[in-house]
C-alpha cells in the first residue's frame, strides 16, 4: 500500500494534530476488547472505556457525589437497596448504527446474571426486567455498597452479543459501542482507536487514541519522558527528575486517592500481636512520612487519618470524632503505652508482660521494590520501641499462601477500593471471612481479626435503610478500627495518571478535579471529552 | 551427526595432550592469559569471602545520603534510600560466587557421573544416558531455570544454585562421553582391564584423571553460565532479592530507574564486576584450552617473526636464534648471506606448459 | 620374586615341560556388531564384521608362536579373544586342557593371572597420568603378588623391573610414561604382564610402534623371557621377516581366517599359501636389490608364481569387506591360482610335509595340480 | 647416478623449532646434493630430522619452526638457479608443486576431508596452469589416476570412501600433476601393509622412469630403502653421518650408526644372520651430547668422538661416498 | 538417507520428551494462576472476582493428570495450546503466533548475523595469528562477559535517552499499522537496530573465538599444509580447505546455542520492551499463566529442535563423511 496512507495523520512518535498516545506498563496485548472480562486488552489499558460506556458516571475521588448521568438519565431503589430502577437514555447509538434501547441494559445484566465468570463483583442478580425505557432490577440482597459497581457495568450490544456462542470467551475484536470511538487497528503493541462521526454527546476533540503496552515501567517512563508518551499511570521513582524536569511546563503527575489504601497487616492471632496494647504503639511509631517518600518515592499519599481514610477522598464518611485528627509519630508516647500496659525493656528490647522478647519478621514478595522499601522503614520505626523486625521475602506464590493461610507475622498488603471505605473496612476486618490459622481465606481478613462487633457493623452499614443508621455503622467501624488496629494504614492507591499539556488542555487536576485521572477509569472517557487542543 | 562434530573437535584438541598434565605442572600457570584470570577471580574470591568484613556500612541499612554520587564515603555512591552501592557489592560478591560454584560443581558431578557412565558403558544405557543429556541441550536453559526457580516455594542462594546446577549439565556430560568414548579403546584402558583392574577403578583411577582437562574447562565453562544465570534471574526479581548478590543490586537499580535518574554508579559497578569475573573466567578456560591444545599457544617469543603455517621463516643472523656457531663443530658453515634480492620472475620459475 | 603361594591349578604344580600345550584356541570366531544402538535395535539382521573366524591355535610353554598378516586380518581381535577382553562368538578356549569362560570379577582375574596381554602401543598402553610404579603395583596387588610390607613390594618391584632389564628400578619407579623412551615404556608393559607371573604371554605387536633399533632389544628380552621362564608366547606381528627371526611356529592370517601353518623357517621359506607367497614377495628384503630398479618390476625375483604384476587391476591389492566376506576361500578374488571350488567351498587344512599346513584347495587330494610349496630364492 | 647434473643442492641447512633459549634445533648444518633422476633415499630413526630436512627444502614447515641459515637452491633445467629460501609468498606458490611436489607423511590426514578428489586435483591445476580449460583440468585429473592404477570413476569419491592405498596413490597422483623435477615422498607407504607397500613403490619406480624425475624418499625401513633408492642418506641427531650409494652402504656401512642399523633388522631370506641392534636410546635434542651426537651409543666411542662434531667429509680412498665420524677422518 | 531417518528418530524421541517435560513442570508446582492475577493488579481487582475467575478459566473442575495429559496431546494435535490466563480467552497459539515474528526477526537475523560475523572475523584471526585482529580478542572476551541485559540498559541510557539516535522501546513506531511496506519495514529496521547491535556485540565473540580455534587447530593439519604445498592462492587455502574444515564444529555448536540464545531472547525482549515471545513467557510465568508458559517453551523447544535438524542437514550437505551411501 501507499506509504502516507499508512500513517495516521501526521504520524510522529507523538501525538498532536488531533492525536492522544496513551499508554500502560502492562507489556503486549491479545486482540480481545471484551469489555466484561477483565484480562482484556481493552481492560488493561482502559480503551474499553472509550467504546464502552457506563450507566452512570461516578467519581472515585470524590466518592460523596453523585454520579452523572450517562447511559442512564435516572436511577433510584428501593427502601432497602434490593431493587434497582432505570431510567435508560434515549438517542445513543451503537457504533454500527444500531439504536440503542434499554433492551441492552436488560442483556447486559442477564449476562452478567448468568455468567458467573463476568460477574466480577458478585452481583447476586434476581429479577431483570424491561419496559419502555425502563430496567428494573432486584437483587438478593442490599446492594448499597455495590451501587456503584452497578452503575459502572459496561453496557454491550444485544443484537451483537446475542449471537455469542459463550461472552466468557468472546474476543470481541470489532467492538460496537455507544462510546465516542472505534477501534481502528489493533496490533499487540498498539491499539489504534478513532473517533465515530456520531455521538449522543458533543463530539470529543481528539481524533484518534493510541494506546501502547510498553513492556515495564522503564519503558513506559522513558517514553512519558522524551514527550512519546501523553497520557498514562505507572510508578516514577524520583518523579520530579526522571519526569517533570524533562518539560517542567507541560508534564505533570497527579496522584489523587481513591478509597483503598495500603498498610501493614498484622496477624492478630499470633503472639504478641494479638494484644492490642502492642498493635496500638506500633502504629504510633510507624513513619508514614518516610514511607511515603523512600518507599513510594512521594507518589503515593500519605494516610493522614488513623481511621485509614485517605483525604480528601475520605472525608465525607469521617466520624466526627476523627475529624481533623491526624496520626501523629510518637515514638514517647508508645513507649509510655507499653510500660504502663506491663511491658518492659531490656537496654533497647522490648519485652511483653511475660517477659518475651517482641520479635517479628515483615514479610513481602521480593521483587516488590516500594513494599519492601517501605518494610526497612517500619522494621527500623519498630526498632525505636524495642520490636526487632526483620524484612524478609519470599516468592509471589509463597506469600501469597502464606498471607491468605495467615502465616505471617506482618505484611505490606492492599486493601479493596470501592465507592465507599465499607470495601476497605470489609477487607480488612469481616468476621465472616475468619478463618482459623492454616485455613485460607483468599477474600480478605488476612490477619485473622476476630471482632464480631466489626462484622455486626459491616453487615449493619450494607443493609440499613437509612443514612443515619449506616453513618452510625460507618463510625462504629472507624471506632474499631482506630481502637484495635487490625491492620497500620500507610498510604492510600491513587488513582493517578501523567500527563503532557503538550497538545492536549483540560486534564483533570488538583484545581479542577472532575475526575480521576487514570487512563484505565472510566472516567478516562470524561477526560478525554474534556481535553482541547493546546493551541487553541 | 552435527552433534558429532563438536565433540570430535574437542575430542581432537584433548587428545594432544595425553601426557601434558604432568610435563610440566606449572606450565599451565605460566600461561599469560590464566595468570591474569587466576588474579582477578582469587581477587573476588577474597572479597566474597572477606566482603562483609571489609564493607564499610551494612548494606541493606538506609543512610541519610540519598542517590549520592561516589565520594569518599561511598566509593559507588548509594541509593534511593541512601543504602552504600560499595558495600552492597562487596558483601554480594558472595553470593555470585557461590552460586556460581556450587551449581558448577553440581553441574559437573552430574555431568561426569552421567557422561563417563554413558561413554564407558555403551550399548543401551549410552543410548538412554545420551538421549537424556541431548533431550537437556535442546531445551532452552534460561528459561527453564526461570520457570522452575519461579515455581520454588522458597528461594535462596542454594537453591538457585541447584536449579542452574540440574539443567546446566547436559553440555558437559556430552563432551565427557565423546571423551570417554575415545578413552574406553585406548590401550591404556585395555591394558588396565587385561591387569584385571575392576570397572570402578578404571573408571577412576584411569579415565578421570584423563579427563581432568576437559572436566575442567566444562566446570569453568559452567560457572560462568550460573553466574549470568543468577544474576540474570536477581535482575527480573524472580531470584530472592533479599540476598545481596551484583545481580540484585542491578534489579534495585531497575526497579528504581537509576539510569532515568543518571545513577549511573548505580549501575555500573556491579555490571563492571560482572564482566570481569566473566572474564577472568574465560580466560583461565582459554588457558586450559591452549595446555590441552597446544596448537593454540600463541609463542611469539619475537614480535618481529611471523610464524606462518605453510611458509616457514628464513632466519639469518636473527637475534632470537642462537648462534650455530655454538652448536656446530668446526664444519660449521658461515651461512651463505642472502643473495640479493632477485627479481625472480615468476616466468622462470614456472616451466612451459607442457602438460 | 617374592615368593607366594602359586594358586591352585596352575601349571607349576605339574612339572613344566617345554611343549605342554598351555593355552589352546579351538575354532574360536569373533563377530561383531557393526553399531548397536538403539536406533537399529530393532534390525533383524543386524551386519556383522567377521573379524575371526574358526580360528585355532596351540600355544605351548616354552615356545613362540607368531600370528602373522595384513592390517586388519584379525590379528589384535585374536589377541583380545584369548586374553579375554573379548567373549568368543563360537568356539573354545582351553587352559592346560580345561575349557575356561570367564566374564568379570574373580573369574576373569585368575584367567589373567595364567594369561597376559601386552599392547601393540608402548605410547597408548601405559596412562599418562600414573608412575611406572603406579603400574606395576596395582599390577601386583591385584594378583596379590605385592607381599604384606611396604618392603616386600620394593622388592617385588625392583624384581620385576631388573626381569626386563630396567636397572637400576629406583630410576625409573617413579617415572612417568612420558618421561621414558618408547623401549623403555615397553619393557615397562611388558614387566606389568610379568607382574602376574603369567603362563601365557599374548604380545601385539608389541615392537611395530617402536623404532628400527629399540625394535631388536624388545624382541630379545622377550625370547630371553620365555627361555628363562619357560613362558608361552604368542606374537603377533606384520613384519614376516621378524616372525622367521623371533617364533618357532608362524601362522598366517588372512581376513580373519588362518591360511597356513608351520614351522617359521617352513613357512617364511617356502611358503605354501598364495597369500603367504604374495607377503614374502612383498616384503622388502635389501638382499633382492636388484642393480636395474627399470627391469625389475616385471621379472619376479623370487622366480615364484605369484608376481605384484604393476598392471594389476586395482582390487587385486585391496583386502576384503568383513562384512560380507567373499565366499569360500576368502582369498580368491585375489588369488592368481583361483579354481572353481575355491570360490564355494571354504579350504579346509591340508597338511604338508615338516609339520606345515594350508588352507587351500592346491593341496587337496584330488588337486589337478598338486604344488609343492614354493621354494625361496635369494 | 652421480654423475647427472645436480637438482637441488642444500648446503649449510639449520632448523630451528622455536626461536631463544628454548630453541630445538632440529637439522643442523646439513649438505646434500640431489642429481637429476635419482632416488635419494633419507635414513634414521624417528626424530632425527628427516621430515624437518624435507619440509625445510620447501619452506612448509609449521610453526614454530624457523630456517636459520643455509641455502637451498634449485637448479632448473633452463634459466637461473632459485634459491628457495628468499623466495617471497607469491613466487614460492608459484614454485611449489610445479617444481617441487610432497607427497606427506600419512596420506590419510594429506586430503582434505570435504573436497572430492576431483576438486582437489584440479585446483592446483587451476592454481598453476591458468589457462587449462576446465575439460581439459578433467581430463588431466582422470588421466593422472589412471596413471597410479586408479579408475576414473573414482574421480567423485571423497578421501573418505578409499581406502588407505588409493588415498596415498591419490597423493601420488597429485604430487605428480605438475610434472615436477622433484617429489619429496615422506614415508609413503608406513602405515600400509607390505602388498600395498610394494605395490605402491613398483608403480612410483615406472613412474620415474617414464617422466624422469628426482626423488627423495623418506623412511626409517633401512630394507625398503636399500631396495628402492640410488643412493643414501643417513641421519641421526639431525646431521647426516654418511651418505653413499645403496647398495655399497649395504655391504659396508662406515659410520657406527649405520652399521648397526643395517644389522637392526631381521631379513626375511637368506641365511639367519645375527643382529646387533643399536644400544641405547636416541638423542635428546634439547639436550645433545658435545661432540659427535651418537658417541654416548657408539661401541666404538674414542678420544676425539665426545668433543667435536665430526665433518661429514669423503671416506678415504671412496670418493663416492662420504661419512661423519672420527673413525675414518683423514686426520 | 538412512542417517537422516535415524536422526529424525531422534528429533521425535526428544520432541515426546520435551513435550511430556513441558507438560509436568508446571503441575508439579504450585502456584494459583487466579491468586498470581489478583496480585498482579494489586488493589485494583477486587478480592471478590477470585470465584468469578475461578469459574472463568475453568480451573474448578479436576480431572486425572492422565486426562489431562492424554487432552493435552489431542489439543496439541490440533493446534491448539491451549487458552492463557493473562490474556484470557485469547488461545495462547495465538499470542504465540503474534509474538514470534517478531522474535524471530530481531533474534534470527542478528544471533545470524553474529554468527557470520563472527564465524569470519575468526576464520581471519586464526589464519593470521598474531595480527591485530588477533589480539583484540581480549577486549571481545569482555564483551561477551558483560550480561546481556547491561549492555542492552547502557546502550538505552546512552544512545536512546543521552543522544536520542534509537528508539528506546518497541518493535515499530506506535503511529504505524503493521504492513509490508516501507515506513512500517523501515521503522522496524530503525527500532531493531539498537538491540540488534547490542546482541551482535555480546553474542560474537563467542563464535569469534571457537571460530578462530578451530582455524588454528585446522591450520595445523596436513591437508592444509599440502594445500599450501601445492602453491594454491591464499584465499583459496584459506577458505576451501582451512575455514571450510573449520567452520564444521561451529555449526553443531551454532545449532546448539540456539538454546542459550532463546533465554537471551527474553532479557532482549524486557530491557527493550520488544514484543516477542521472551517477554510473553516472562509473563506467563510471573502469572502462573501455565497454558501460555507451556506453549511457548515448548515452541522454542521445538524451534531449537527444528534448528538442530536445520544444521544437522546443513552439516550433511558440507561434510560429506556423514553421507553414507546406501
Ligand atoms: N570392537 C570392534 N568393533 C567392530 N569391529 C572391530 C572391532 N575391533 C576390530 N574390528 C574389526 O575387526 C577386523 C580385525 O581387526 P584387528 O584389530 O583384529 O586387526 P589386526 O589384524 O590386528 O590389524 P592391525 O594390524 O591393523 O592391528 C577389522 O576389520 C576391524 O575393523
Ligand atoms: N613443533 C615442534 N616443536 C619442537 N620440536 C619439534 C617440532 N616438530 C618436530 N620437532 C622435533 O624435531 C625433531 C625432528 O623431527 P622430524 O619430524 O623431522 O623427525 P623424522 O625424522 O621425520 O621422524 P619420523 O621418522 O618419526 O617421522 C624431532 O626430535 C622432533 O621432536
Ligand atoms: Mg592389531
Ligand atoms: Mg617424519
Amino acid at each position: 500500500s501507499d506509504a502516507n496512507s499508512n500513517r495516521n495523520n501526521n504520524g510522529g512518535d507523538s501525538g498532536g494534530d488531533g492525536v492522544l498516545t496513551v499508554g500502560m506498563p502492562n507489556g503486549p496485548q491479545a486482540n480481545n476488547s471484551n469489555p466484561l472480562l477483565e484480562t482484556s486488552a481493552s481492560a488493561s489499558l482502559g480503551y474499553r472505556a472509550m467504546i464502552y460506556e457506563p450507566l452512570v458516571m461516578t467519581n472515585g475521588i470524590a466518592p460523596e457525589e453523585e454520579g452523572k448521568p450517562w447511559l442512564a438519565e435516572q436511577w433510584s431503589w428501593n427502601e432497602d437497596f434490593t431493587q434497582l430502577e432505570l431510567t435508560v437514555r434515549e438517542g445513543p447509538t451503537w457504533s454500527d448504527g444500531e439504536e440503542f434501547t434499554a433492551e441492552d441494559v436488560a442483556f447486559t445484566f442477564q449476562l452478567l446474571k448468568d455468567h458467573a465468570g463476568l460477574n466480577a463483583g458478585a452481583i447476586p442478580f434476581e429479577e431483570i426486567t424491561q419496559e419502555g425505557n425502563t430496567v428494573t432490577v432486584t437483587f438478593s440482597s442490599s446492594q448499597f455498597v455495590n451501587q456503584v459497581k452497578i452503575y459502572q457495568t459496561y453496557i454491550v450490544p444485544e443484537h451483537i452479543w446475542s449471537q455469542v456462542d459463550n461472552p466468557e470467551t468472546y474476543e470481541d475484536q470489532e467492538p460496537i459501542g455507544t462510546g465516542p470511538y472505534t477501534l481502528k487497528t489493533f496490533t499487540p503493541q498498539t491499539i489504534t482507536l478513532t473517533r465515530r462521526d456520531e455521538y449522543w454527546q458533543d463530539l470529543p476533540q481528539v481524533e484518534e487514541l493510541r494506546y501502547t503496552g510498553y513492556n515495564d515501567n522503564n519503558a513506559a517512563t522513558t517514553a512519558l519522558a522524551n514527550g512519546e508518551l501523553e497520557w498514562s499511570y505507572v510508578f516514577i521513582p524520583n518523579f520530579e527528575d526522571v519526569y517533570l524536569s524533562h518539560d517542567p511546563d507541560n508534564f505533570n503527575l497527579w496522584f489523587p486517592t481513591g478509597l483503598g489504601i495500603h498498610g501493614l497487616w498484622i496477624n492478630t492471632e499470633r503472639e504478641p500481636f494479638d494484644d492490642v496494647v502492642l498493635r496500638q504503639a506500633m502504629n504510633m511509631v510507624i513513619d508514614r512520612q518516610a514511607i511515603h517518600e523512600q518507599g513510594h518515592a512521594g507518589a503515593f499519599p500519605v494516610v493522614e487519618s488513623p481511621t485509614g481514610l485517605p483525604l480528601p477522598a475520605g472525608e465525607s464518611f469521617l466520624a466526627p470524632e476523627y475529624q481533623g485528627v491526624v496520626q501523629e509519630r510518637d515514638v514517647e508516647g508508645a513507649r509510655a503505652l507499653l510500660e504502663e500496659n506491663g511491658y518492659t525493656f531490656e537496654g533497647d528490647a522490648l519485652l511483653t508482660p511475660e517477659g518475651e522478647p517482641v520479635t517479628m519478621s515483615l514479610i513481602d514478595p521480593a521483587g516488590w521494590s516500594d513494599y519492601l522499601t517501605s518494610l526497612s522503614v517500619i522494621s527500623d520505626n519498630l526498632a525505636e520501641i524495642g520490636i526487632e523486625a526483620s524484612v524478609e521475602t519470599a516468592t509471589v506464590d509463597g506469600w501469597r499462601n502464606s498471607v491468605d493461610a495467615g502465616g505471617f507475622d506482618a505484611t505490606l498488603h492492599w486493601t479493596n477500593g470501592g465507592a465507599t471505605p465499607y470495601d476497605t473496612y470489609q477487607h480488612v476486618m469481616d468476621d465472616a471471612l475468619l478463618q482459623p490459622i492454616g485455613e485460607a481465606s483468599p477474600g480478605g481478613n488476612f490477619g485473622r481479626f476476630d471482632s464480631p462487633e466489626a462484622g455486626e457493623a459491616l453487615r449493619e452499614y450494607a443493609n440499613a435503610t437509612d443514612d443515619e443508621a449506616r453513618a452510625e455503622a460507618m463510625n462504629e467501624l472507624q471506632r474499631i478500627f482506630v481502637e484495635q488496629v487490625p491492620m497500620i494504614p500507610t498510604v492510600a492507591s491513587p488513582v493517578g495518571a501523567e500527563y503532557s499539556t503538550q497538545n492536549w488542555v483540560g486534564w483533570p487536576s488538583e484545581e479542577d478535579p472532575y475526575a480521576p485521572p487514570q487512563p484505565t477509569q472510566r472516567n478516562a472517557l470524561e477526560v478525554v471529552l474534556n481535553l482541547e487542543p493546546a493551541d487553541g | 551427526m552435527a552433534l558429532q562434530a563438536s565433540e570430535s573437535a574437542v575430542v581432537a584438541a584433548a587428545d594432544t595432550d595425553a601426557s601434558a598434565p604432568r610435563r610440566d605442572k606449572l606450565r599451565f600457570l605460566r600461561n599469560g592469559k590464566t595468570l591474569v584470570g587466576l588474579s582477578i577471580l582469587g581477587f573476588f574470591v577474597l572479597l566474597a569471602i572477606f566482603g562483609d568484613m571489609l564493607a564499610p556500612y551494612d548494606p541493606s541499612a538506609r543512610g541519610p545520603n540519598i542517590m549520592a554520587s561516589p565520594s569518599w564515603d561511598h566509593p559507588f555512591g548509594t541509593t534511593q534510600t541512601g543504602q552504600d552501592i560499595f558495600s552492597q557489592i562487596l558483601v554480594g560478591t558472595r553470593g555470585v560466587l557461590v552460586v556460581g560454584f556450587v551449581a558448577a560443581v553440581l553441574a559437573t558431578v552430574l555431568g561426569v557421573l552421567i557422561g563417563v557412565t554413558a561413554g564407558y558403558l555403551g550399548g543401551f544405557g549410552d543410548d538412554a544416558l545420551s538421549s537424556l543429556s541431548n533431550i537437556f541441550l535442546v531445551i532452552p536453559g534460561l528459561p527453564l531455570i526461570i520457570i522452575i526457580t519461579s515455581f520454588l516455594p522458597e528461594t535462596n542462594d542454594l537453591t538457585i544454585a541447584a536449579v542452574i546446577g540440574l539443567t546446566s549439565w547436559a553440555w558437559g556430560a556430552r563432551v565427557l562421553r565423546a571423551q570417554t568414548l575415545s578413552l574406553r579403546n585406548r590401550d591404556y584402558v585395555q591394558a588396565a582391564r587385561a591387569t584385571g583392574e575392576s570397572t570402578w577403578r578404571i573408571i577412576v583411577f584411569e579415565l578421570l584423571p584423563n579427563l581432568t582437562p576437559v572436566i575442567a574447562t566444562g566446570f569453568i565453562g559452567t560457572v560462568i553460565f550460573a553466574v549470568l544465570s543468577n544474576i540474570t534471574l536477581a535482575f527480573i526479581g524472580i531470584a530472592d532479592i533479599s540476598e545481596w548478590n551484583w545481580g540484585t543490586v542491578l534489579f534495585w537499580a531497575q526497579n528504581n530507574q537509576a539510569l532515568a535518574q543518571d545513577a549511573w554508579w548505580w549501575f555500573v559497578p556491579a555490571g563492571l564486576c560482572i564482566a570481569l569475573l566473566g572474564t577472568s573466567l574465560a580466560l583461565i578456560n582459554y588457558g586450559i584450552d591452549e595446555f590441552i591444545n597446544p596448537r593454540l599457544r600463541n609463542e611469539k617469543a619475537d614480535r618481529t617473526v611471523t610464524m606462518r603455517v605453510g611458509f616457514t621463516p628464513v632466519l639469518r643472523d636473527h637475534p632470537g636464534v642462537p648462534a650455530n656457531a655454538a652448536n656446530a663443530g668446526p664444519l660449521a658453515k658461515v651461512p651463505a648471506p642472502a643473495p640479493p634480492p632477485r627479481s625472480a620472475p615468476q616466468g622462470t620459475i614456472r616451466k612451459d606448459d607442457q602438460a | 620374586m617374592a615368593k607366594t603361594p602359586d594358586p591352585p591349578g596352575t601349571a607349576t604344580n605339574s612339572p613344566p615341560t617345554v611343549g605342554d600345550v598351555v593355552l589352546e584356541a579351538r575354532a574360536i570366531s569373533k563377530h561383531f556388531a557393526v553399531r548397536r544402538t538403539l536406533r537399529n535395535f530393532a534390525d533383524r539382521n543386524r551386519p556383522v564384521v567377521h573379524a575371526v573366524d574358526d580360528v585355532s591355535l596351540k600355544l605351548r610353554r616354552g615356545s613362540v608362536t607368531a600370528v602373522v598378516g595384513e592390517s586388519g586380518s584379525g590379528k589384535s581381535t585374536i589377541a583380545r579373544l584369548l586374553a579375554q577382553l573379548y567373549p568368543t562368538t563360537s568356539g573354545q578356549l582351553l587352559l592346560h586342557g580345561k575349557p575356561t569362560k570367564v566374564g568379570q570379577g574373580r573369574a576373569f582375574r585368575a584367567y589373567c593371572r595364567q594369561v597376559q596381554l601386552i599392547f601393540q602401543d608402548p605410547f597408548g598402553s601405559l596412562n599418562p597420568t600414573h608412575t611406572v610404579r603406579y603400574h606395576l603395583t596395582r599390577a601386583l596387588r591385584i594378583h596379590n603378588r605385592a607381599g604384606r610390607t611396604a618392603k616386600d613390594l620394593e622388592q617385588a618391584l625392583a624384581q620385576l623391573l631388573e626381569r626386563v632389564h630396567l636397572t637400576p628400578p629406583e630410576r625409573y619407579l617413579d617415572s612417568f610414561p612420558h618421561e621414558l623412551s618408547g623401549g623403555q615404556r615397553q619393557r615397562v608393559a611388558i614387566a606389568r604382564a610379568m607382574a602376574a607371573d603369567p603362563s601365557v604371554l599374548l604380545a601385539d605387536e608389541p615392537v611395530s610402534m617402536l623404532d628400527v633399533s629399540i625394535r631388536l632389544g624388545i624382541l630379545n628380552l622377550l625370547r630371553d623371557l620365555k627361555e628363562r621362564l619357560n613362558l608361552a608366547i604368542l606374537y603377533i606381528t606384520h613384519d614376516i621377516a621378524s616372525a622367521r627371526y623371533f617364533a618357532d611356529e608362524t601362522l598366517v592370517m588372512y581376513a580373519g581366517r588362518m591360511v597356513e601353518g608351520g614351522d617359521s623357517e617352513t613357512v617364511t621359506q617356502r611358503p605354501a599359501h598364495p597369500y603367504t607367497q604374495l607377503l614374502t614377495s612383498s616384503a622388502p628384503d635389501p638382499d633382492r636389490i636388484v642393480a636395474d630398479h627399470q627391469a625389475a618390476t616385471t621379472v619376479d625375483p623370487a622366480g615364484g608364481e605369484v608376481v605384484v604384476e604393476e598392471e594389476e587391476s586395482e582390487t587385486a591389492g585391496e583386502p576384503p569387506s568383513l562384512i560380507s566376506p567373499p565366499s569360500g576361500c576368502r582369498f580368491h578374488p585375489r588369488c592368481p591360482k583361483a579354481m572353481e571350488r575355491c570360490r564355494t567351498q571354504v579350504p579346509p587344512r591340508f597338511d604338508l610335509a615338516d609339520g606345515q599346513w594350508a588352507a587351500c584347495w592346491l593341496y587337496a587330494e584330488d588337486a589337478p595340480a598338486r604344488s609343492a610349496p614354493q621354494e625361496a630364492s635369494a | 647416478m652421480s654423475s647427472t647434473p645436480p637438482v637441488l643442492e642444500i648446503s649449510g641447512l639449520n632448523v630451528n623449532y622455536g626461536l631463544g633459549e628454548k630453541a630445538v634445533h632440529a637439522v643442523r648444518d646439513i649438505n646434500l646434493t640431489l642429481h637429476r633422476g635419482e632416488v635419494l633415499g633419507l635414513a634414521g630413526e624417528s626424530g632425527s630430522g628427516k621430515s624437518t630436512l624435507a619440509y625445510a627444502v620447501t619452506r612448509l614447515l609449521s610453526p614454530p619452526g624457523v630456517i636459520t641459515g643455509g641455502e637451498v637452491r634449485y637448479h632448473p633445467r633452463q634459466g637461473t638457479d632459485i634459491d628457495i629460501l628468499s623466495l617471497d609468498s607469491e613466487q614460492l606458490r608459484a614454485f611449489r608443486w610445479s617444481e617441487i611436489s610432497l607427497v606427506f607423511q600419512g596420506a590419510m590426514n594429506s586430503l582434505n576431508p570435504v573436497h572430492t578428489v576431483r576438486s582437489q586435483l584440479t585446483d592446483v591445476l587451476k592454481a598453476h596452469r591458468p589457462d587449462m580449460t576446465s575439460a581439459q583440468r578433467q581430463e588431466r585429473a582422470a588421466s593422472l589416476l589412471s596413471l597410479v592404477g586408479i579408475s576414473a570413476d573414482r574421480l567423485a569419491s571423497y578421501p573418505h570412501q578409499l581406502s588407505g592405498g588409493m588415498r596415498q596413490r591419490v597423493m601420488i597422483a597429485m604430487a605428480l600433476a605438475l610434472d615436477p623435477e622433484i617429489v619429496i615422498l615422506d614415508e609413503p607407504t608406513t602405515a600400509l601393509d607390505v602388498v600395498m607397500q610394494r605395490q605402491i613403490l613398483k608403480q612410483l619406480s615406472r613412474l620415474r622412469n617414464e617422466l624422469d624425475f628426482s626423488v627423495v624418499f623418506i623412511t626409517h625401513d633401512i630394507s625398503l630403502l636399500i631396495e628402492f633408492s640410488d643412493r643414501i642418506a643417513i641421519m641421526y641427531g639431525g646431521r647426516i653421518v654418511e651418505e653413499a650409494a645403496a647398495k655399497e652402504i649395504y655391504q659396508t656401512a662406515h659410520h657406527p650408526y649405520s652399521h648397526g642399523l643395517l644389522h637392526s633388522f631381521p631379513a626375511l631370506h637368506g641365511p639367519r644372520r645375527e643382529l646387533t641392534g643399536i644400544p641405547g636410546s636416541p638423542p635428546d635434542l634439547t639436550a645433545m651430547p658435545p661432540g659427535c651426537a651418537f658417541h654416548p651409543r657408539c661401541p666404538k666411542a674414542f678420544e676425539p668422538c665426545d668433543q667435536r662434531v665430526p665433518a661429514l667429509e669423503p671416506v678415504p680412498g671412496d670418493g663416492s661416498r662420504t661419512v661423519a665420524c672420527w673413525l675414518h677422518a683423514d686426520h | 538417507m538412512r542417517y537422516l531417518i535415524q536422526r529424525l528418530g531422534f528429533y521425535l524421541f526428544t520432541a515426546w520428551a520435551a513435550i511430556t517435560i513441558n507438560f509436568f513442570i508446571p503441575r508439579l508446582m504450585p502456584g494459583d494462576p487466579v491468586a498470581a492475577l489478583i496480585t498482579r493488579y494489586s488493589g485494583q481487582l477486587d478480592s471478590k472476582a477470585i470465584d468469578s475467575l475461578r469459574t472463568l478459566f475453568g480451573l474448578d473442575n479436576q480431572e486425572s493428570v492422565w486426562q489431562q495429559y492424554l487432552d493435552y496431546w489431542g489439543n496439541l494435535f490440533q493446534g491448539d495450546l491451549g487458552t492463557s490466563f493473562t490474556y484470557f480467552p485469547t488461545g495462547v497459539s495465538e499470542i504465540i503466533s503474534q509474538s514470534i515474528p517478531w522474535t524471530l526477526g530481531l533474534m534470527g537475523l542478528t544471533t545470524l548475523l553474529s554468527f557470520l560475523l563472527g564465524t569470519a572475523i575468526g576464520v581471519y584471526a586464526g589464519w593470521k595469528r598474531g595480527s591485530w585482529v588477533d589480539n583484540m580478542l581480549p577486549v571481545t572476551t569482555f564483551l561477551s562477559a558483560i550480561p546481556y541485559f547491561w549492555l542492552g540498559l547502557i546502550a538505552i541510557a546512552v544512545f536512546a535517552v543521552q543522544w536520542s539516535v534509537f528508539p528506546a522501546s518497541g518493535g515499530y513506531d506506535n503511529s504505524l499499522v503493521p504492513a509490508f511496506d516501507w515506513p512500517f519495514i523501515s521503522s522496524t529496521i530503525y527500532h531493531g537496530t539498537l538491540p540488534a547491535i547490542t546482541i551482535v556485540v555480546s553474542a560474537i565473540a563467542g563464535w569469534i573465538l571457537g571460530m578462530r580455534n578451530m582455524m588454528v587447530s585446522v591450520s595445523a593439519e596436513d591437508y592444509v599444509l599440502v594445500a599450501q604445498a601445492k602453491g594454491l592462492p591464499e584465499r583459496r587455502v584459506m577458505f576451501s580447505y582451512a575455514a571450510r574444515n573449520a567452520i564444521l564444529p561451529s555449526i553443531s555448536n551454532f545449532a546448539l546455542s540456539l538454546g542459550f540464545i532463546v533465554g537471551g531472547t527474553l532479557l532482549v525482549e524486557m530491557v527493550f520492551s520488544y514484543p516477542g515471545i521472551g517477554f510473553v513467557l516472562f509473563q506467563g510465568v510471573g502469572a502462573k499463566d501455565y497454558p501460555l508458559m507451556q506453549g511457548v517453551f515448548l515452541i522454542i523447544t521445538l524451534a531449537v529442535l527444528a534448528a538442530n535438524l536445520v544444521a544437522d542437514l546443513i552439516y550433511l550437505l558440507l561434510d560429506p563423511r556423514t553421507r553414507r551411501e546406501a
